[in-house]
């Protein structure tokens, strides 16, 4: 397999930043975001990788199945969910945008039960606007589309973000959904997340299209290319498109241009893929220590700060998987509950008889 | 009581449904200005306006899944394919999204969804148009497949369909929009699922069926009264739920039975009538339950159509077969 | 139901054009066919169109089923269907270019066997590069690209077109296809007919897209609009992008900007959703006049000369008519035949009973 | 002979026929440089060039529709989808165009495809890679559906669907891919459709199976064994075409049967196995056929995926039951 110096994944060079690779201001830019909601950004994004290293290392015990790291994404995705008001907003994620589903109101110990495999991590508790991770790939994206259209038919005015990836968007799905939000002009932002790769599928081999962003143009939508690890510019990019969705200026298409630093997921093999030469090229983008050293530079960040910061996530997360983990384990009641609101007869004896079945083992 | 059509019942059904429950709207392919290819919305998005009852653009996949969406939004979309042929477009939707999305929530999102779907054959419309394919569904958890046969069974099992926070798909015979004409009540009444209905009766052997094969079967059984065969008719009206006690007392009581369907023979939902009884009524049959059913070959193009979908006289077949066998 | 000003369907002002409203070149123009070219082109369309008055009226008569009529898009379909050669490039039809067909190869009597009811008259003679009728929108495309890529794997310089209506665009299967197609470089051409309807649904209601050709972008792919009531302007986009496919430069996205001036089918009711108002505009866009005038100002047709074109054509129909009436009608075995090339027992066993079964009726 | 596991086998299968068929290829998602997701298609890339074993976009509806495209072309697709489940996003392309472009073109254009799909539980992957759907496939006449339990048959089966001009869903066993090893011939053989195996004999009653319910009923069936039961375990191979016989004879010859699949209970195909036999043989059956499957509920995650599928325990049980259950 030889390498090629045309690497999979990156930003483009006309991609909207507001950062330069050292974090620094851009000449003429201002920063969309206060110091705080910097350091709450900062945080979540730290957090993500927190977790993404210890997610793998739990897979590793045998203590969770498959996960999937957002690894090198968290700008792109903690950029995007800030844009958003919990209280109001929507969230549809694929699956890659744990930071942005725990800012948004996911209890960290719920999604780990997701991952350890009890069903009840899949629920968002009540009043969370947020829909669970979705396995078919960009099957969300017209789920986000109706749930815009029926607030904006309400008169609610919350707003529907929802995320996908550079391989989803070649699914028909993502066609007809972008193509109906621009016709009833529903209050949605789709985030694509452009990250390289599917699975091994490198973006070239995935579509011709200069961007992904140049398909808003064929549903009369907007469609914006920003650098996907830079969280101030992701984050503008994505209050704007919220705010024109908020006045019923309707749908926006945002290409987040980023990498994922990680494999696919757990069970995958990147070194059959990936060159060495480009996963170094591209660990030099990481988005982390552009924020840090942003951070750094406004002065309201030091190693001591961070380090701080780091035990208080650590602590986060070790409590959040003993909760999951001390969690009652599942139980086979749990394969019939809540398949119908309304169960028919057989299903009823099925469970009674598995009930009956399981206790006699 | 007025007579209508089972396309005015179900129009009837739709426009009092969203007079009752403003939550109720209509998504579709031509739904709205022309009221629905076979004009089952006729009238409505000018009395409930274009939000409530949606042209969409021509794409399946997204009727089916923005419904998902507008049921979290609170809504209670009533999605039209026009036709079942094309759920195949949207099976992705229906089959693991609008089915699943309870048990995948944990109960936290309802799915009250009912995708009204037009289809069968005798009308010499194309494949695809044409094609049954109830069968399909049934290996979907979580929906539940109406197949109703009369106008009176059309408006109370949509009413009950639309009100039953449980996806639906919800069937309807092309051949029975303007042949099939019954009393219907002009007042509100729901048609419980689950509840096979005996629609005429007999002693000698079952006749179970579902949609226009009812019509079919009420037909066969008169000329085999001629013959001396007396035959009851069981409408299953909803496959699932599936009325697992009335086969089973058919079988019981008729000892004999023959089940009738336009899908293909292999794989049809007879095959899980047949799997059912023998389950249920083992030591009561008398004879092998028969199928009648079209061949295991694609809808064909209306100059053949006649030979492929169940008749008359393949039902008396079975039916003598059946009744002329004595058991073991 | 209030009429408005802005009609659905109709060539955009900047769609491309080499005709004027009355056949004339615009400044500038060259014509890109020739006289005979021009004349058996205009003969196409002039047999389509007498096609459509006489299938509507043996429809009324019970002789056919529903039949869905070329009327009005003469020119997008025939211009299109002009730049191949028969003799090594394929067509996939949706089910309204029925001239295309023709001029492809498709005998006359075999098209009206299909709308008879007969199985036979879905199959294109060995030899005629075409695909059958397609009755599921949009799924001719995926066809089409794998054909195409078929092709240049092979070697062969054969180059595919595809039609698709602007209703059926909206699904899923479209997108897929041009974005493969673009991806893996298919010489394949997709000839998107926008003519205003997809039955009752207007374009304005399809998509909020400016125009369909904008989507080629996201795709990789040139997009071109045209004015699809302009013969030599459709013909000659045609031309090019089938030499751009045969040269190896991919896939290219016509959009044809036309209108239905039937209605959808013999089932269905225009006036519902089609004011008279805009009829009457678009009536008066009708290509055929608009080709006729051209040729008689090239002095190469004259009334006489077309009222001769004209009873051939009636004669070739009415033989056509004769031949598929003369048909051995359908029978059950036809049920049975080329479902599968190895048929299983049950199958066999189905057909000799049904066989049986109509013998003794 | 080597010993393969099966997902060697379909490797080899792949690779030898690519090798001998200059008109076969493979398309699918990651089926290039990462050699597919589970391997199956490993360094046939490297080997066979980009052109024949091509990555495609994410997208399963054109994988199956360009393969449509690609057989009218000449060439002999093998696409692969990811898993079972994503083939309900292309399911109009395989029910609607693969299965029926023969059929629709009055067999001018034949569909040599197969269509290879892992699936099946027990592995602990979630929903949709899971599900069990051989049965909605089953009402798509001119598709034929092969399920192979052994790494013998898969190769065996696998060349024999790649040779056939008729369309083949190929559904392979997750669960079967590392854990299921057997000797495989290296040169070329194949096994035909429509032969379904004994593969243990037994006299009491006859277990039906497919795919890796197979391993499951030949370890029941030793369980049973120790408990005086002696189970004959039959194979059925390929779902379409059906050995009707074979099932038939098993049913003559121990008058007692017990189907078992990992797909939901309500219309699986054991209802078709069920329904079969008792129209073949409804004077030797000495007790109803049971039937061992998944509930009717959707593929749970991970932490209840062991009460979900049929295991011993469950079978076991049902063969008690038909056993111990005496003719009428
Ligand atoms: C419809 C569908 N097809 C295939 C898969 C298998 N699959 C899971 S993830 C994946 C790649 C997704 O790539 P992308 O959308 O770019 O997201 P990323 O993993 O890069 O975040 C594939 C092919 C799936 N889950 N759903
Ligand atoms: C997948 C699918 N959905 C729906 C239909 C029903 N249908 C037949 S024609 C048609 C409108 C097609 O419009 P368009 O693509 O613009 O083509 P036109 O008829 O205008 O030529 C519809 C909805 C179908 N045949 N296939
Ligand atoms: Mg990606
Ligand atoms: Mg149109």
């Amino acid at each position: 397999m030889t390498s090629t110096t045309i690497f999979e994944g990156g930003a483009d060079a006309d991609a909207y930043r507001v950062l330069d690779a050292n974090g620094v201001l851009l000449e003429g830019a201002s920063a969309p975001l206060s110091s705080e909601q910097l350091l709450e950004a900062f945080r979540w994004m730290l957090l993500s990788r927190t977790l993404d290293e210890r997610a793998v290392s739990l897979q590793r015990q045998g203590r969770i199945g498959t996960y999937s790291a957002v690894y090198g994404q968290e700008a792109s995705v903690v950029g995007s969910a800030l844009a958003l008001d919990p209280s109001r907003d929507w969230i549809f994620p694929q699956y890659r945008e744990l930071p942005a589903l725990l800012r948004h109101g996911m209890p960290l110990s719920t999604l780990i039960l997701y991952y350890v495999g009890n069903p009840l991590g899949a629920r968002p508790p009540d009043g969370v606007r947020l829909a669970p991770i979705q396995i078919s790939l960009a099957a969300q994206l017209p789920h986000a589309v109706g749930l815009a259209l029926g607030l904006k038919m309400q008169g609610d005015d919350g707003v529907v973000m929802t995320f996908c990836g550079d391989g989803a968007s070649s699914e028909g799905d993502f066609h007809e959904a972008l193509n109906l939000a621009g016709v009833v002009k529903a209050p949605v932002i789709f985030v694509l997340q452009n990250n390289g790769y599917a699975i091994s599928t490198p973006r070239s081999k995935q579509s011709a299209a200069p961007s992904f962003a140049a398909r808003a143009a064929g549903y009369g939508l907007p469609g914006v290319v920003v650098d996907g690890n830079d969280l101030l510019a992701v984050y503008e990019v994505a209050r704007d498109a919220v705010q024109r969705a908020r006045a019923g200026e309707g749908a926006t298409l945002i290409e987040s241009q980023t990498y994922r630093l990680y494999p696919h997921n757990t069970a995958d093999d990147q070194s059959r893929y990936v060159s060495p030469e480009e996963l170094e090229v591209r660990r030099g983008e990481d988005p982390i220590p552009r924020v840090r050293n942003h951070l750094e530079g406004l002065g309201v960040l030091d190693a001591a700060g961070e380090a701080a910061m780091q035990r208080s996530i650590d602590e986060e997360i070790s409590t959040a998987i003993a909760d999951a983990e001390a969690h009652a384990p599942a139980n086979v009641t749990q394969v019939f509950e809540h398949v119908y609101a309304n169960p028919w007869s057989r299903v009823t004896r099925q469970r009674d008889e598995f009930v009956r079945d399981a206790e006699g083992l | 009581m007025p007579v209508l059509t089972m396309v005015e019942a179900i129009r009837q059904a739709l426009e009092q449904e969203m007079e009752r429950d403003e939550r109720v709207m209509i998504l579709g392919e031509d739904v709205g200005r022309l009221g629905g290819v076979f004009r089952a919305t006729d009238g409505l998005q000018r009395r409930f306006g274009e939000a409530r009852v949606l042209d969409t653009p021509l794409a399946e996949a997204v009727i089916a899944g923005a419904s998902v969406g507008l049921a979290m939004s609170g809504m209670v979309p009533v999605p039209e394919m026009q036709f079942l042929g094309f759920t195949h477009q949207a099976f992705h939707q229906i089959a693991d999204q609008i089915a699943r999305y309870r048990f995948r929530s944990q109960g936290r999102f309802s799915m009250q969804i009912t995708i009204r779907a037009p289809f069968g054959g005798g009308v010499r419309t194309p494949e695809m148009h044409s094609d049954a394919l109830e069968a399909q569904f049934i290996q979907s958890p979580g929906l539940k497949v109406v197949m109703p046969a009369s106008a009176y069974d059309a408006k109370g099992l949509l009413l009950e369909a639309i009100r039953d926070p449980d996806p639906v798909l919800f069937c309807e015979p092309l051949r029975g929009y303007r042949l099939v004409k019954d009393e219907v009540p002009e007042g509100d009444y729901t048609v419980p699922f689950g509840k096979a209905k005996i629609v005429r009766e007999g002693s000698d052997v079952t006749l179970v069926a579902w949609s226009a094969a009812v019509q079919l079967c009420l037909r066969t059984a008169e000329r085999a009264a001629e013959e001396g065969i007396s035959c009851r008719v069981l409408d299953l009206r909803t496959l699932v739920p599936l009325d697992v006690e009335a086969l089973a007392q058919c079988a019981e009581d008729t000892g004999r039975v023959v089940v009738v369907h336009e899908a293909p023979y292999t794989g049809g939902f007879g095959a899980e009538v047949i799997a059912t009884i023998q389950e249920e009524a083992f030591y009561s049959l008398e004879a092998p339950v028969a199928r009648v059913a079209a061949p295991d070959t694609p809808y064909p193009i209306a100059g053949v159509e006649e030979w492929y979908i169940p008749n008359e006289e393949r039902v008396l077949k079975a039916l003598r077969r059946t009744v002329g066998t004595t058991g073991a």
